[in-house]
């Protein structure tokens, strides 16, 4: 069974559920934001902050969900930091989209999130995947506003 | 109908050879159902009906005179019939709705803006499925009546107690609360509660959505003033539920929906209602649907709720003590008296994980909060896994649960 | 779909092969059915559909996450993408309900009661069918509005002169008015009137139950603000209907009914609404049926309208011109632009037993006020007899319409 | 055609329906009701004339509705006459009954009446044919009512 599985609760899925390594609050955060899935409880607390150049040098989640909810905002944490936050909003996308289409892109940065290109096939679970990189648009959307006014 | 002490005879495999569901296979795995609460599945007596009515003996029903359309009406009213029969109601009392929720709905306009005052209060339990929840805050809002939540206990069973403080000011009109939980499993003492009701100048009404599948209930024997449930259920088709209201109540509510059927007589300055039940079936009903839930009926009652309880009883027993010992495990609520719907949670386990892992071996249950998100809250929890029995269901079926739910618990620790 | 111009291939043998009951016999004569306005009949592919989903993929939809409820939500969501492209709508401006008589309640108790204000006025038309009628009067007598009525001319047509004259004033807010009339068979001309009533800062809705099953709507291209329609005219089952809306409209509408799959989240001191189609969609849907629509649209779209309109023309133009000549015979109506529906009055025999009478020789048609009783009224009758026709009608079929009413006029003669 | 018809169209029922025998209005009725069915617009106004004894000495009827209708309102009329207003809630009951089942009773004054059992056949006729017995019923009590205040 762990084997008929291994499509979506792939070894790395499983262990940043169980130990994510991104989970808690960053100080002094320049962006915060939260993703609700009210139909199912799932809950996800994105902190972040940028140096002045706009690139991402911290990223922590408090997240309450399923596994493949935490393990998807710890391996998004993991993947943003280090990244210009103008990256975030096609990278959002490219993932989106790799969640309803099962195709990896050919990038790079996929090396870890294309462990979510098997939630695919489980259309009702795409939510849980994607909630992380929503509350990432919407934290990227508040610090735009913050910062032009 | 059967013998009523004696554990009648009851064949389930003979019962799984009537719904053609039960055959399939999901993910290359035979299909494990446990799921009924959401939604039963349909034997084959049911799907028969519906097609020999399509096939044989359809067209709009009340208003025609032609051959069709009497056999047809004659079906459709035989199901009104049948129905009052199954409830004890006479077959003025039974309006055809699409759901169980629909006729909430129903009584929330047509009973609440009109018997309730603003400043009346209505009475819900905190174990009540949205559908018993919703309409009432609707009513709150748009028309001035309080809602008020009766507490349960944390065994999952009404708590009286409270329930005496929250009629204490007489404000109290309106009593609305659920024969059985759908995610405690928990059977209210519905005849005391409507004498509690009763004495305190109080109506009440009962959702049965999950009652009714499990047990035999006569609304005359609990004196419930309405009483509401779903066809798809019962094993019935989608599309269609009932309304049981007492005649002096709908005998004195307005219609809710207004069009063909419903009317005495129209000009363009006034129409007249016609009396219950049509007043408040507007359009052409679900006439298919509802030939489907006397078929429903019709099954249901030759395999005879003795049997249905008795064995339901023995499954929700062996899921108790079966899944009770896997660690981690918590089984929510712990009624004395509860039908067959076992939720529960899993340590470091989401209900979703759960619920897809457990799918992946063939294994259909629930898991969210099953459209009780304040019982979730007050729970403590976000989401549980839930698994439902119906007269299908199988003690094997429950083994195969406790095995995967075993091999899941290992996956995450 | 179709080459446009030339009229299509058009078998109709084939076609009444696909409608198992149309070789059904009635009083031992072959079946004539000619009351498809009331409710048409079944194709084998709608029936099919039905079944292969409570014998296949059957659960309930939206809150599972398991392969059943994943399959069978997929086809029922499936089918609002093809209804939203049937009529040119987007997915989300497709709310499904039990039938055009709901549609029009849930626009009359969301949009009505918010939108309008004691003091505006909605206009309907003397051609309207009880549904299009009578909850714009609940409306009336429950929110202030008021309610005028706009004059047909003595052809059936909507009086232009009239409806100018009841907007003058500014205050009409709203115009619900048939798209084809069922007793009449008026098409009414929808684009006209929709600029006319948003020229006049009002928004139209259309009642669509008899236009859709007959041509090719598109909502857009009419710009109507709500169209509603009902499954079962269309040869789809009984308990779905469509409520179509402009999103913006949808948007800022409070749901209707409240319950499970119309909420965000719930407590018990208050409830978000979803987006829609969903807040106005509580409770279970109905499944089966949302999935026998879908292959009833199928079946029309594989037909083509073109050719099923050809089709009825040409079955309206000669019952028209065999009825005409009957001495006594008196034609409803005589609208320019009409569809497949002819009622008639027969000099000295009351409608009910030109419709038993008709009957006994296999012969269905509908007689009475068609659920438009002031239209009725307004033609100066009591009843009427109403043939009328659908896919599988035939030309055949026609002449033994006349040949029955023949005997019938000789007969009382 | 009229043979297939003879059990509901029966030839007692075709020539009343177009010579009613008792059409019109008792001048001076004691006795007047109306009998309506809004489904289909039949009205039935029956009128009566009773003697010191309470026997119905006149009766007349104004029917606009189906032959079934016309024809019963007018066989009513004809069987009442000259019976005791006391007799009438026993055989407007009779004939309820006879139109429900299609089995005529045993009585001599149902020769006429029981050109009506054929309707039994056609549920959704029944109304036609009862409806000036309800109207019977109706202008019987009434009258009760004026007598006893
Ligand atoms: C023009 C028109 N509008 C509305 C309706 C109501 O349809 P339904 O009874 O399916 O709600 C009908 C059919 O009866 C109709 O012909
Ligand atoms: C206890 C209870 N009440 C009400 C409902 C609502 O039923 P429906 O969705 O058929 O209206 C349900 C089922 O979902 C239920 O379990």
């Amino acid at each position: 069974m762990s084997d008929d599985a291994s499509d979506l609760y792939q070894r790395l899925i499983m262990e940043r559920a169980r130990h994510p390594l991104h989970a808690g609050r960053v100080e002094a955060a320049q962006a915060e934001a939260e993703g609700n899935n009210p139909m199912c409880g799932d809950r996800v607390r994105l902190s972040l902050r940028c140096d002045e150049a706009g690139v991402i040098i911290e990223a922590a989640h408090e997240t309450r969900g399923c596994a493949i909810c935490v393990a998807s905002a710890d391996v998004l944490a993991e993947t943003v930091i280090g990244r210009a936050g103008s990256e975030m909003a096609p990278l959002a996308v490219e993932f989106e989209t790799m969640v309803q289409t099962g195709l990896v892109p050919a990038r790079e940065d996929f090396a870890m999130l294309q462990a979510f290109a098997g939630v695919s096939a489980y259309r009702s679970r795409h939510r849980c995947a994607t909630l992380p990189w929503q509350a990432l648009t919407a934290a990227m959307n508040k610090r735009r506003e913050l910062e032009h006014g | 109908m059967s013998v009523a002490v004696a554990v009648p005879l009851f064949d389930v495999e003979r019962i799984r050879a009537d719904f053609p569901i039960l055959s399939q296979s999901v993910h290359g795995k035979k299909l494990v159902f446990l799921d009924s609460a959401a939604s039963a599945q349909k034997p084959r007596a049911v799907i028969d009906a519906m097609v020999r009515t399509m096939e044989t003996r359809y067209a709009n029903v009340h208003r025609g005179l032609h051959w069709m359309s009497e056999q047809c009406s004659d079906d459709y009213e035989a199901v009104r019939d049948k129905v009052a029969h199954f409830i004890n109601a006479s077959r003025d009392e039974i309006v055809f709705v699409r759901n169980a929720t629909e006729a909430v709905n129903l009584v929330a306009h047509s009973y609440g803006r009109t018997a309730l005052q603003a400043g009346d209060a209505v009475v819900v339990s905190e174990m009540e499925h949205h559908a018993n929840l919703v309409p009432w805050q609707m009513l709150r809002d748009a028309h001035g009546v309080e809602l008020r939540v009766v507490r349960i206990t944390d065994a999952g069973e009404i708590d009286f107690s409270h329930l005496e403080q929250l009629f204490a000011d007489g404000k109290v009109r309106l009593l609305a609360v659920t024969h059985m939980s759908n995610v405690l499993g928990t059977y209210t003492p519905v005849e005391r509660l409507a004498s509690f009701a009763h004495a305190h100048g109080a109506r009440i009404l009962l959702d049965g959505a999950q009652a009714v599948v499990h047990r035999a209930v006569d609304v005359r024997a609990i004196d419930a003033d309405f009483y509401v449930f779903s066809g798809h259920k019962l094993y019935g088709p989608t599309g269609i539920g009932v309304l049981y209201g007492k005649a002096e109540l709908l005998e004195k509510m307005p219609p809710f929906l207004g069009g063909g059927e419903m009317i005495g007589t129209v000009s363009y300055q006034h129409s007249t209602w016609a009396k219950p039940p049509f007043r408040f079936e507007a359009g052409t009903p679900a006439i298919i649907e509802t030939i489907g839930l006397g078929a429903a009926i019709d099954y249901v009652n030759a395999i005879g709720f003795a049997a249905i309880a008795a064995h339901e009883r023995e499954l929700t027993d062996h899921a108790l003590a079966v899944l009770a010992p896997i660690p981690g495990l918590h089984i929510a609520g712990a009624a004395q008296d509860r039908g067959g719907v076992v939720s529960f949670t899993l340590d470091g386990v989401h209900a979703h994980d759960v619920a897809t892992l457990l799918d992946k071996q063939g294994i259909a249950v629930r898991a969210g909060h099953h459209c009780a998100e304040p019982l979730t809250r007050r729970l403590g929890l976000d989401s549980t896994a839930r698994a439902s029995f119906g007269v299908y269901s199988t003690l094997a079926e429950i083994d195969a649960l406790r095995t995967g739910l075993e091999r899941i618990r290992k996956m995450f620790s």
